[in-house]
């Protein structure tokens, strides 16, 4: 559907189409971001013996958050004085624009993707660590130490685990042989990557919680140490911002995880390919958020120090040793 | 090497961490600790003053108020102070249960150490578990007292209340409930891979150190002293009940972290043999004239608090009103070798360290 | 502060009434004061009001002496008055113009008694209480003084001037235990164990003083009763002079053992005390005792010079070793200052309390913290709340209140200070 | 990692159990009989020994009393019976102390008001707080 209109003239109508559907998208990911807060808050409320919300919106509490966003939006717009303005005002943008970019290349079914970009992986990853210098923007420009050191915290977190992370998906790239995420996803008919590749797996899965800034890597803005990290300044809206790229980024982690490792929106047995595959996709996707959530409630934050170590000195070494030993396997492989 | 400059970090008054309003400031390059000075006394109200015009059983109240997680010590540091002046020998059953509501506290006071410290540490869940379990305690002790944080249970020459009708039973019944629940306590944390690296080596100081700086309880047992008031210089009927003194030789907050929740077994190892040994009957106050009069003189009682050692000091006139009343109390002594073990240190262990410290800020305020 | 004051004079009032009522039913029992007494039950009307004249007079003087000095003052007598009869509250005020009053209408009661040996008897009561009162306070002196000059002038009437003298040994004894404290450590020997003697030796002199009214109004005329008086007088005088003694020397040992057992902790306190003498010299500590009242404490007051040098062999001597502080604090006793230090000792499982009095004008010790790292915090919270400076101090600062506070709150004459008003 | 897998299941488990929390302001709270909540007075059992308002520690407590109506009763009888909950720290020695019961605790324990002066309660008002009282006063 999105492929023939890539094809197609530019014109208004098309540029309307776009647009509209990018909308959609937009919605979409709002909802799921709505509703993915609420499933974070029920599942960890249910994890530790409470209820979770459950006052707006019924038994289930399902206009919380909703609630929460419109309590955000009304709220008082707040820049402190001596903050630097410009900056501050544009931080939260450019953390939002690359959480929502991504998500232009990510295959939901075989039919509904927006660009089936033949670097789509490589797109990902690169448009995805933009969202870093929003943090240290905003953290610098609330001029608080606090902030600050957020801030910082944020740049090398991420610059540290983008690196075990790319690695990681190399091993996948190499059996591929291609960065195209559709490409990926068909190369996984027979069996999915998470039996191929298994060290890759969690090699990536470590990476992807330290790239969402998810407990057990919740560094930059661990509330316990840092007050709010980068965020300490922010409320209102901007603060919604910032929260918003979080967890769009979270939809865009589980699906990628969900295209690279758990076959995308192949069924799990081929007899049951008679369920749409958009509801595959959702499962599998779900089962990855629901082990983010259940993360979070578990584990205690690890120390910043700890963190790189790791970061350099295990998840590198592995994850290079994957690759190498995924080279090695597949050149015997093809002796045979 | 690039050049780098020391910046100033003001960690509270109203920072999450600080389990109220302590603060602290930092001198710090990048997140590496240079100089940390604690201050204090946000939450200073002169208890010490209020009390030189009150009766002693006014000054019971505001006891409650100073370590408020476990009020039940603070109350009874009071009482046996004034006691031991007065020399009143206070009747078994009221002794029983002083001993049953003190170590109740004792559990319900670890337990929110215990839930605090791993939210400090970012761990979200361990809180509300822990919290659940006090929750039960906080209940059997608002049935006994009918308040659930500021008791004002005791008197001088005994408690206020007798036990309701099948409290005794609710409070066993609760031993072995918590004992299942503790082992669950260590399935989650006490074993967890990023917990250990967060307290191991941490917060480290010798026993020498230790007893320079005036700590104790699981701040000093942590290093190997094998002291606890209870068993060394025994109050109360403490004499009466087997129970080990848990001592660790590490002295970082791990050791303290162990101490604690082995404490918690001994606590409920003596609840266990109270309940056992609860005199079927019995006064609840011993005979004391109907206005308290201490003695002229001045006495000095210390008891174990669940953060160590908590004193009273009494210097009487002869009047009903004490002539001067002096808390020893242990959150303001523990808290003195902070800024030593802070020096060096990253903020992320700065809060580990003050976390496995163990500080009320009511009780270190005063 | 005015609602406060209402407060204090009702409760006041309340209390002084419900114990003039005791008194008044000779239900000796109701207040702590009047555990000490022992009225005999036999006593005739008189000589109940006399007793109960010294002994409203007694707390009447104990109250004045430690609250608001002029309202208590009026109050109390008045309360006297109306529940002993005039004539006694007279003889209990023994000012000379009570006396005056009082020798018109006792006359008649007490005449024939007046042998040379009463004469006697009133002499050495005279010269006990003269030796009671030096020990008291200058005021408690000046003014028992000026009644035994009242009293000596009317060396006609013998009766009246024992009774004088006996209403104004009174007097005088209930000064000096509501002043004990404070003024016999000022003095320079006090500390429990005198204030134990002195209360005993008071509340002889008081059995003496209602045995000297019962004789003189009653005419009961024993002997015994007499002997009685005398020998408590000599008691007081006995236990006023070993005061001194201790207070001069330091050596006297005025242990409590005459009536209790020693304690468990005697040797140790005995030990220590050796010890210190062997090592700084005997003219360290001001005094030691048991403390009975605190599990037993051995307890040494040092002098203020030697603090520090104490402290530090107290650490440090293999024989002490009290290498914990416990609790360091300190005390506005209006007179003076005091510091109390609790030290215990790991490797001895021992406490002792060590005590030293300071200047209330100058407040200044040597700081602790060089010994124990311990004693930081707590200096400073001395420093803020008594204004208590420590020499030394690394970082003395004002821990609680901070340093724009004005006053010193746990001083006993602190105001609070408001910038408004 | 083994440690950490620990954990997980832990949590697993606890996401099915029984939850301990209780709906509060659509439930009301258990308290037991002792709990102590906002005092409520008897005016007729009064007799003005002023007790309550000596003992209490934050001297939250002013009565004043009148003659008795009644010329040939004796005593007096409460005139006004104020408490002030800014500062009441609810700590139940006004009622140990009264003499004939007639202020006794409560189990009501809300007491948010938009206003601090709404916080002082008169004798009409604790007089009409008559719900959830105390059964057993005195030990």
């Amino acid at each position: 559907m999105v492929e023939e209109l890539l094809h197609s003239q530019a014109g208004i109508f098309n540029f309307g189409v776009f647009f509209l559907l990018a909308v959609v998208l937009l919605l979409v990911v709002l909802g799921f971001v709505t509703y993915a807060i609420l499933a974070e808050r029920k599942v960890m409320g249910f994890m530790q013996l409470r209820q979770g919300p459950n006052q707006v919106g019924g038994r289930w509490g399902l206009l919380q958050t909703v609630a929460d966003v419109l309590k955000l939006l009304v709220k008082e717009d707040t820049i402190p004085k001596l903050a630097d303005k410009p900056l501050f005002i544009i931080a939260p943008v450019i953390g939002f624009a690359p959480a929502f970019m991504v998500m232009a290349t990510i295959p939901f079914t075989d039919k509904l993707q927006f660009a089936d970009l033949s670097v789509g992986l490589l797109y990902y990853i690169a448009i995805s660590g933009l969202t870093t210098i929003g943090m240290v923007t905003g953290g610098w420009a609330s001029n608080n130490k606090y902030a600050l050191l957020g801030g910082m915290r944020a740049a090398a977190q991420m610059i540290s685990y983008e690196i075990p992370l790319v690695m990681s998906v190399l091993g996948i790239i190499l059996l591929t042989g291609s960065l195209n995420l559709n490409e990926i996803v068909a190369a996984q008919e027979n069996v999915w990557f998470i039996l191929l590749q298994p060290v890759a797996f969690i090699v990536f899965l470590i990476a992807s919680v330290a790239e969402l800034n998810r407990i057990p890597f919740d560094l930059p803005e661990s509330e316990n140490e840092l007050v709010a990290g980068f965020t300490t300044e922010y409320s209102g809206f901007r603060w919604a911002m910032f929260m918003l790229a979080e967890y769009v980024y979270m939809f865009a982690m589980a699906s990628l995880t969900t295209v690279l490792f758990l076959g995308g929106w192949l069924p799990l047995f081929s007899f049951l390919d008679f369920i749409p595959g958009a509801v595959w996709f959702a499962l599998k996707f779900t089962v990855v958020i629901f082990l983010l959530i259940w993360f979070r409630s578990t584990f205690p934050r690890i120390r910043a120090d700890q963190l790189m170590e790791f970061g350099w000195k295990v998840l590198l070494p592995v994850a290079l040793a994957n690759i190498f030993l995924t080279a090695i396997i597949k050149e015997v492989m093809n002796l045979f | 090497m690039l050049r780098t400059e020391e910046m100033l970090l003001n960690v509270g008054p109203q920072h999450p961490s600080t389990h109220g309003v302590f603060r602290l400031v930092l001198k710090i390059d990048g997140e590496i600790i240079k100089e940390a000075k604690p201050v204090i006394g946000y939450l200073h109200r002169g208890t010490e003053k209020l009390a030189e015009d009150l009766q002693y059983t006014q000054i019971i109240p505001y006891t409650d108020r100073m370590d408020y997680v476990s009020a039940m010590t603070n109350n009874y540091v009071l009482c046996h102070a004034v006691e031991t002046m007065m020399d009143i020998k206070v009747p078994e059953r009221a002794e029983y249960l002083r001993v049953i509501a003190m170590e109740l506290g004792r559990v319900a006071s670890h337990l929110v150490w215990w839930g605090t410290y791993l939210l400090d540490l970012g761990a979200t869940s361990p809180l509300l578990y822990a919290f659940r379990e006090r929750e039960m305690i906080i209940n059997l002790l608002n049935e006994l007292s009918g308040a659930r944080l500021t008791f004002n249970y005791m008197r001088v020459g005994g408690v206020k209340w007798d036990a309701p009708e099948g409290w005794i039973e609710k409070v066993a019944e609760f031993i072995p409930y918590m004992r299942e629940q503790l082992k669950g306590y260590h399935t989650l944390v006490t074993g967890n891979e990023i917990f250990l690296n967060r307290v191991k080596g941490i917060g480290k100081y010798t026993k020498e150190e230790a007893i320079n700086f005036s700590l104790s309880g699981a701040n000093l047992r942590c290093t190997g002293v094998k002291w606890d008031l209870r068993k060394n210089e025994p109050y109360s009927i403490y004499d009466r009940f087997d129970f080990d003194v848990p001592v660790q030789d590490g002295g970082d907050a791990w050791a303290r972290y162990q101490v604690r929740l082995a404490e918690i077994e001994e606590s409920l190892k003596i609840l266990e043999q109270a309940c056992e040994q609860f005199p079927a009957e019995g006064d609840i106050l011993a005979k004391v004239p109907k206005i308290i009069k201490a003695p002229k003189g001045e006495a000095f009682v210390r008891i174990e608090s669940p953060r160590g050692e908590i004193g009273c000091y009494i210097a009487s006139d002869g009047k009903k009103e004490p002539y001067r009343l002096k808390f020893r109390r242990p959150s303001f002594y523990n808290l003195q070798i902070l800024p030593k073990l802070l020096e060096g240190e990253s903020i992320a262990n700065l809060i580990s360290i003050l976390g496995a410290v163990d500080i009320i800020l009511g009780e270190v305020d005063g | 502060m005015s609602g406060e004051k209402d407060l204090e004079q009702q409760k006041k009032e309340a209390a002084a009434k419900a114990k003039a009522a005791a008194l008044a039913k000779m239900k000796a029992k109701e207040q702590g004061e009047a555990k000490e007494e022992s009225p005999a039950e036999d006593m005739d009307l008189a000589k109940q009001k006399a007793a109960a004249a010294a002994k409203a007079k007694a707390a009447a003087l104990a109250k004045m002496k430690a609250k608001e000095q002029g309202e208590a003052k009026e109050e109390s007598p008045a309360e006297d008055m109306d529940l002993a009869k005039q004539k006694a509250a007279a003889a209990a005020k023994a000012k000379a113009a009570a006396l005056a009053k009082q020798k018109a209408k006792e006359q008649g009661e007490a005449k024939e008694e007046s042998p040379a040996e009463d004469l006697d008897i009133a002499k050495q009561k005279a010269a006990a209480a003269a030796k009671a009162k030096a020990a008291a306070a200058a005021k408690a002196k000046a003014a028992a003084q000026a009644k035994q000059a009242a009293g000596a002038g009317d060396g006609d009437d013998d009766d009246e001037k024992a009774k004088a003298i006996a209403a104004a040994k009174a007097k005088a004894a209930a000064a000096a235990k509501a002043k004990a404290a404070a003024q016999a450590k000022q003095a320079g020997g006090a500390g429990g164990d005198d204030e134990k003697a002195k209360a005993i030796a008071a509340a002889k002199a008081k059995a003496a003083a209602a045995a000297k009214a019962k004789l003189a109004a009653g005419g009961a005329g024993a002997d015994d009763e007499k002997a009685k008086a005398i020998a408590a007088a000599k008691a007081k005088a006995a236990a006023a002079a070993a005061a001194k003694a201790k207070a001069a020397g330091g050596k006297a040992d005025a242990e409590p053992a005459e009536e209790k057992k020693p304690s468990v902790n005697q040797p140790y306190l005995d030990k220590y005390v050796k010890v210190i003498n062997e090592n700084l010299g005997s003219d360290v500590l001001e005094d030691y005792y048991i403390n009975n009242l605190s599990k037993d404490v051995p307890t040494l007051i040092v002098k203020a010079d030697y603090y520090y040098k104490l402290a530090e062999f107290l650490k440090y001597n293999e024989q002490l070793g009290f290498d914990y502080l416990s609790e360091l604090h300190g005390t506005d006793y209006e007179t003076h200052m005091e510091v109390y230090v609790h030290l215990f000792s790991y490797k001895n499982t021992q406490s002792v309390a060590l005590k030293v009095k300071i200047d209330r004008n100058e407040p200044t010790i040597d700081s602790l913290q060089p010994l124990w790292e311990g004693a930081n915090w707590p200096e400073c919270e001395a420093y803020d709340l008594l204004g208590i400076k420590f020499k030394n101090h690394p970082n003395l600062h004002r821990i609680m209140l901070g340093e724009e506070w004005v006053g010193y709150p746990l001083r006993k004459d602190y105001e609070p200070y408001d910038v408004e008003v | 990692m083994l440690g950490l897998a620990k954990g997980l299941k832990y949590t697993l488990k606890n996401l099915t159990r029984e939850k301990p929390t209780y709906e509060y302001p659509h439930e009301p709270l258990p308290l037991p009989d002792r709990f102590r909540g906002i005092q409520k007075f008897y005016p007729e059992k009064c007799i003005v020994c002023n007790q309550c308002a000596n003992i209490c520690p934050t001297d939250c407590i002013q009565l004043t009393g009148k003659k008795h109506p009644d010329p040939a009763k004796k005593g007096k009888i409460i005139d006004t019976y104020d408490i002030n909950f800014e500062i009441c720290i609810l700590c139940d020695l006004c009622t140990e102390v009264c003499p004939t019961e007639a202020i006794i605790m409560t189990n009501n324990f809300e007491l948010s008001e938009y206003s601090r002066d709404e916080l002082f309660k008169n004798l009409e008002w604790l007089d009409e707080n008559d719900e959830n009282i105390r059964k057993v006063n005195k030990a």
